[in-house]
């Protein structure tokens, strides 16, 4: 397999990186620390690149073009920062709403259509009768956990749960145990196939470079060592590196 | 001038703002009372079990920050912290909070205090030992209450706020080494895995009502009470709109496609 | 400045931005189209902006670790800073697609985010082993849910035993989907309340930290 | 709570988690090693994912939106590979992707090497294009959804669309006749139900991590959304298409780990009623 040394390089970081991420579902270790702090740094890096490409796209190209305007929004967008700032923070309050402000009134004026009324009528337009048996039936029982699960979540009236109406409640919290359930197997499906994917590319993309095969005991066993508490190894003495 | 099709939308949404707001306005007068939370009540027999086996009790908020989206959970779970810190201070028992986020902890410290100071035992609290600021950084911050439980084997553990994949790790780990637990989020995604492991729930909005229930905030309760005539309207247009359906007629469904 | 600069102004231009935003979407008025197409796309440059500032919060937190020199911690804490000036000064001036940061962001960052969330399967076996009990009947029906959408996961456990298949469909299309929607309307309410109180000056969260007259005024 | 037990059933209950998770890995690798060829059933919704692409009228165009990380690499690269093949297969055709996520540019840098559009005779800015990350979420889409090119005029290298035939027409929403999102972000996966098909009515086929999948459903339910499928069902939409790939190549280990996992949650109860029982027998 003829790959380039970038490539080739590529892998091996990936490959430790990977491993050592894994080491963290036995015990935590010096390994782990280093990855997960290159994983911070990462992020944090990849949002800042991003961030610099899209001011440069959407604000700086149109203003260097003409639109006066962005001049506003830079300004805006710098200031933002004085949050940091002892005495002026309370200037960068002035973009966030701005944020702030548009970020409620796109959720708003969609979430009552989207998640609240589209689905009062998509229950309501539900066939009980009409339609064979089963169908009828499992339609019954959507509606009625529908109406028991938004029932459950009343809080204000507690008159409305009392004696025998709690039983409503109790219907309730069986729909949504199911449902709860469904997801925990689904989540498990997720959780397998990203295992699989890194499992996948350790096995198909670096075991078989040279010399993978025989550096793979030594990172596990050195991640092993590192997960022996500092106290009970013999080196290093906890203080210097830990 | 309105847009056909969104004209019954508007309407929701104004007689939401209504609700609410009205709410709001009636709750600085008198307080809504709340209905029963299974969770809450199993506070005081969980913090007993500790004072028995003479273990801590551990809490602690999962991620977000008081200026994002997910801040409604974490004041919450520092509602319901006040309460378990009462309770604690009551029967006896040493309260760890693990903290996240490096500003909740002067609030957490203040909320703390006052309920060792409503318990009678001002005396008995450390804040320096019972508040931890872990790491603001996800996977430190998971691993890191992992070591806690490892080491100090708390008898009961309390998550209530915005969690996320470290839920799952939490929950597991307290489980593994024995610990009576409470758990409640608002986060979806992450509900199942605590309906899963812990032993009491408090399932997505059941933590906001817990929250306002303690804090008495008229602001959150009367929040609560509005959303509550919201959940009303809904509940008698989905049981009318079947109805109407089983009839023959779409009335309702019209009237919601306005 | 005056507290209503600092703290009331804000409240009314978050106030403004949502009515506009809403107004454009819900009322026929003519004007508002373009106003809330330029305050939309001010928005998308602002949130670039504020996307450095998680790398500004992890400045402040691990220069400090750097400069008590925190035992276990400051070594890492080094690490991580030069991170994030090596991402950023490899995307900005290379470009964010370029074949440099390509290179640095799939031996970094792809392989650790990847790995990062793929990590708690592990917590998820050992969580079906020990805690996935039919305790009650309510843990009872969440396991036989749960055990039933499993082996439908399993491809070849559906060839199989076929009758999975329709019973899957069935407790997705209607258990599930029934008890996600009766969450999903009361969350709904909570956003709209959430919106509500922000609207308002009840919700305060956003303005970050307040000082003591802001807190009362 | 879990009990620390003692006797076989106690101590069959606490089986040391090193040892539960070198089983899960050795069940993972064994048919990675030696793969099996499980058979692979293709459920409804890919199916009718698969027929709604394939009924588009020549000539329309498509916004897929790149709006998953890293961590969902392994479910939804193999299904965004495949839904490409079945895209530049079927021709004329105008793909115009964007990314909601930090991570999607790179992401689809990926995709699109693994497809070779070239085979097909597609041509980047001529059938596909992509127009960058755009911040801000569900303001991006929003500001997309009203008029694109007043958002952005540079595809994601920073080169002008003007000169790309494909964004020839192409206004706002309403020039699109599909809408694709492919997301590890309930922000992104129910953004675009509040921010196109609220407003525009666009059809919209979704794929995301399977653990998502339950959040979505009430919105499938409600007609907002055309097909739902879940990343982890690549594999069929590579069968239905006959381009087997990743997708297929985990079939084998998600049956095998499935099984393990199921035999667990079997052990684990028949150990916590035993030592009930044992229990019971010994003290009452």
């Amino acid at each position: 397999m003829a790959v380039d040394l970038a490539s080739v390089v590529q892998i091996w970081l990936a490959a430790l990186f990977t491993i050592w991420i894994y080491s963290i579902a036995f015990r935590d270790n010096v390994f782990f620390k280093f990855a997960e702090h290159t994983f911070v740094g990462a992020a944090a890096g990849h949002s800042i690149v991003y961030g610099f490409d899209n001011v440069r796209r959407y604000g700086w190209d149109p203003l260097t073009k003409g639109a006066l305007l962005y001049v506003v929004v830079f300004l805006l967008g710098v200031i933002l920062y004085t949050r940091y700032h002892k005495k002026y923070f309370w200037v960068s309050r002035f973009p966030l709403a701005v944020m702030v402000g548009i970020g409620i009134g796109l959720s708003m004026r969609a979430t009552v259509t989207a998640e609240f009324i589209a689905q009062i009528q998509s229950t309501a337009a539900m066939k009980v009768l009409g339609v064979d048996a089963w169908t009828g039936f499992s339609n019954l029982i959507f509606i009625i956990i529908v109406l028991t699960v938004v029932y459950f979540f009343i809080f204000t009236l507690p008159s409305m749960h009392k004696g025998n109406l709690g039983l409503i409640s109790k219907i309730a919290r069986f729909g949504m145990m199911a449902a709860f359930g469904y997801s925990f197997a689904n989540t498990v499906l997720s959780r397998f196939n990203m295992i699989f994917g890194r499992l996948d590319f350790l096995m198909s993309s670096w075991l078989p470079l040279p010399g993978a095969m025989v550096a793979m005991p030594i990172v596990l066993i050195l991640v092993a060592y590192a997960m022996i508490p500092a106290q009970k190894r013999p080196w290093p003495k906890p203080g210097k590196t830990k | 001038m309105l847009v056909a099709g969104r004209i019954f939308a508007l309407g929701m949404l104004i007689a939401l703002w209504v609700f609410i707001i009205g709410c709001m306005e009636m709750a600085k007068k008198k307080l809504p009372s709340f209905r029963k939370l299974a969770g809450l009540d199993a506070l005081p027999e969980m913090v007993g079990r500790a004072a028995e086996m003479n273990r801590p009790v551990h809490y602690t908020t999962g991620l977000g920050e008081l200026t994002g989206t997910v801040a409604p959970q974490l004041v919450a779970g520092l509602a319901v912290l006040g309460y378990v810190s009462e309770l604690a201070a009551k029967y006896g028992v040493k309260i760890v909070y693990s903290v996240y986020q490096a500003q909740v902890m002067p609030l957490a410290t203040e909320i703390m205090r006052e309920a060792y100071i409503r318990a009678g035992k001002p005396d008995a609290f450390n804040a320096e030992d019972q508040i931890r600021y872990l790491s603001g950084e996800q996977f430190a911050y998971a691993t890191a209450v992992q070591g806690f439980a490892e080491r100090e084997r708390p008898a009961a553990n309390i998550m209530i706020g915005p969690f996320y994949a470290e839920s799952m790790m939490f929950s597991e780990t307290f489980f593994r080494i024995g610990s009576i637990q409470l758990a409640g989020t608002a986060r979806g995604y992450q509900i199942p895995f605590f309906a899963v492991i812990c032993d009491y729930l408090l399932i997505g909005e059941e933590i906001y009502a817990a929250g306002a229930y303690l804090s008495k905030d008229p602001v959150q309760c009367g929040s609560i009470q509005g959303q509550d005539l919201g959940k009303l309207i809904a509940w008698i247009l989905m049981f009318v709109g079947v109805l109407a359906t089983v009839a023959g007629s779409s009335i309702i469904n019209d009237l919601l496609k306005a | 400045m005056s507290l209503f600069v600092r703290r009331q102004l804000p409240i009314v231009l978050v106030f403004v931005a949502a009515v506009l935003v809403m107004a454009d979407y819900f009322l026929k008025i003519p004007g508002t189209g373009p106003v809330v197409k330029d305050l939309q796309n001010w928005g998308i440059i602002l949130t670039a902006f504020s996307l450095g500032f998680g790398a500004v919060n992890l400045f402040y937190l691990h220069t400090r670790h750097i400069s008590r020199r925190t035992p276990g911690q400051w070594p890492f804490s080094t690490w991580l800073l030069l991170m994030i000036v090596v991402f950023t000064i490899v995307g900005v001036t290379m470009g964010p697609t370029g074949p440099q940061y390509s290179w640095l962001y799939n031996s970094s960052y792809f392989a650790l985010s990847a790995t990062v969330y793929s990590s708690l399967g592990f917590y998820m076996t050992t969580g079906c082993y020990r805690a996935l009990r039919a305790r009650n009947a309510e843990a009872a029906l969440l396991l036989v849910v749960g055990a039933i959408a499993l082996l439908r996961n399993a491809p070849a456990v559906a060839v199989g035993v076929p009758i999975i298949i329709p019973m899957e469909a069935w407790l997705s299309a209607i258990p599930t989907t029934s008890a996600q929607r009766g969450i999903m309307i009361g969350a709904s309410l909570g956003a709209i309340a959430l919106g509500v109180r922000t609207m308002i000056g009840r919700e305060t969260g956003f303005l970050g930290r307040l000082t003591e007259a802001e807190r009362r005024g | 709570m879990s009990k620390q037990g003692t006797g076989f059933w106690g101590k069959l209950e606490d089986v040391p988690r090193e040892i539960l998770y070198a089983i899960l890995l050795i069940v993972f690798i064994i048919p990675m090693l030696k793969p099996v060829g499980f058979p692979v059933p293709i459920s409804d919704a890919v199916k009718k994912w698969h027929a709604t692409i394939d009924a588009l009228p020549a000539g329309s165009a498509i916004m897929i939106d790149f709006g998953y990380s890293g961590g969902g690499e392994p479910e939804l690269g193999p299904m965004a590979v495949a839904v490409y093949h079945h895209i530049f297969r079927k021709g004329g055709l105008k793909s115009i992707t964007m990314s909601t996520s930090l991570e999607g540019p790179l992401l689809w840098d990926k995709v699109i090497a693994e497809v070779n559009p070239a085979k097909y005779g597609a041509k980047y800015g001529v059938d596909y294009i992509h127009i960058g990350y755009i911040s801000g979420t569900e303001t991006a889409m929003a500001a997309v959804g009203k008029d694109l090119r007043a958002t952005t005029n540079t595809d994601y290298k920073g080169a002008s669309l003007d000169q790309y035939p494909i964004m020839q027409g192409i206004k706002d929403a309403s020039s699109f006749k599909l809408l694709i999102c492919y997301t590890t972000g309930g922000d992104q996966s129910e953004g675009w139900v509040r921010q196109w098909y609220t407003p525009y009515k666009t059809p919209y086929l979704l794929s995301v991590i399977a653990m998502m999948v339950p959040t979505m459903l009430p919105y499938q339910k409600a007609g907002q959304i055309v097909s739902l499928t879940s990343g982890a069902q690549a594999g069929e939409m590579e069968l239905l298409l006959g381009v087997p790939a990743r997708g297929i190549k985990s079939a084998d280990v998600i049956t095998l780990t499935h099984l393990l996992v199921f035999a667990f949650v079997v052990m684990g109860n028949i150990a916590y009623y035993g030592r009930k029982a044992s229990e019971r027998a010994r003290g009452g």
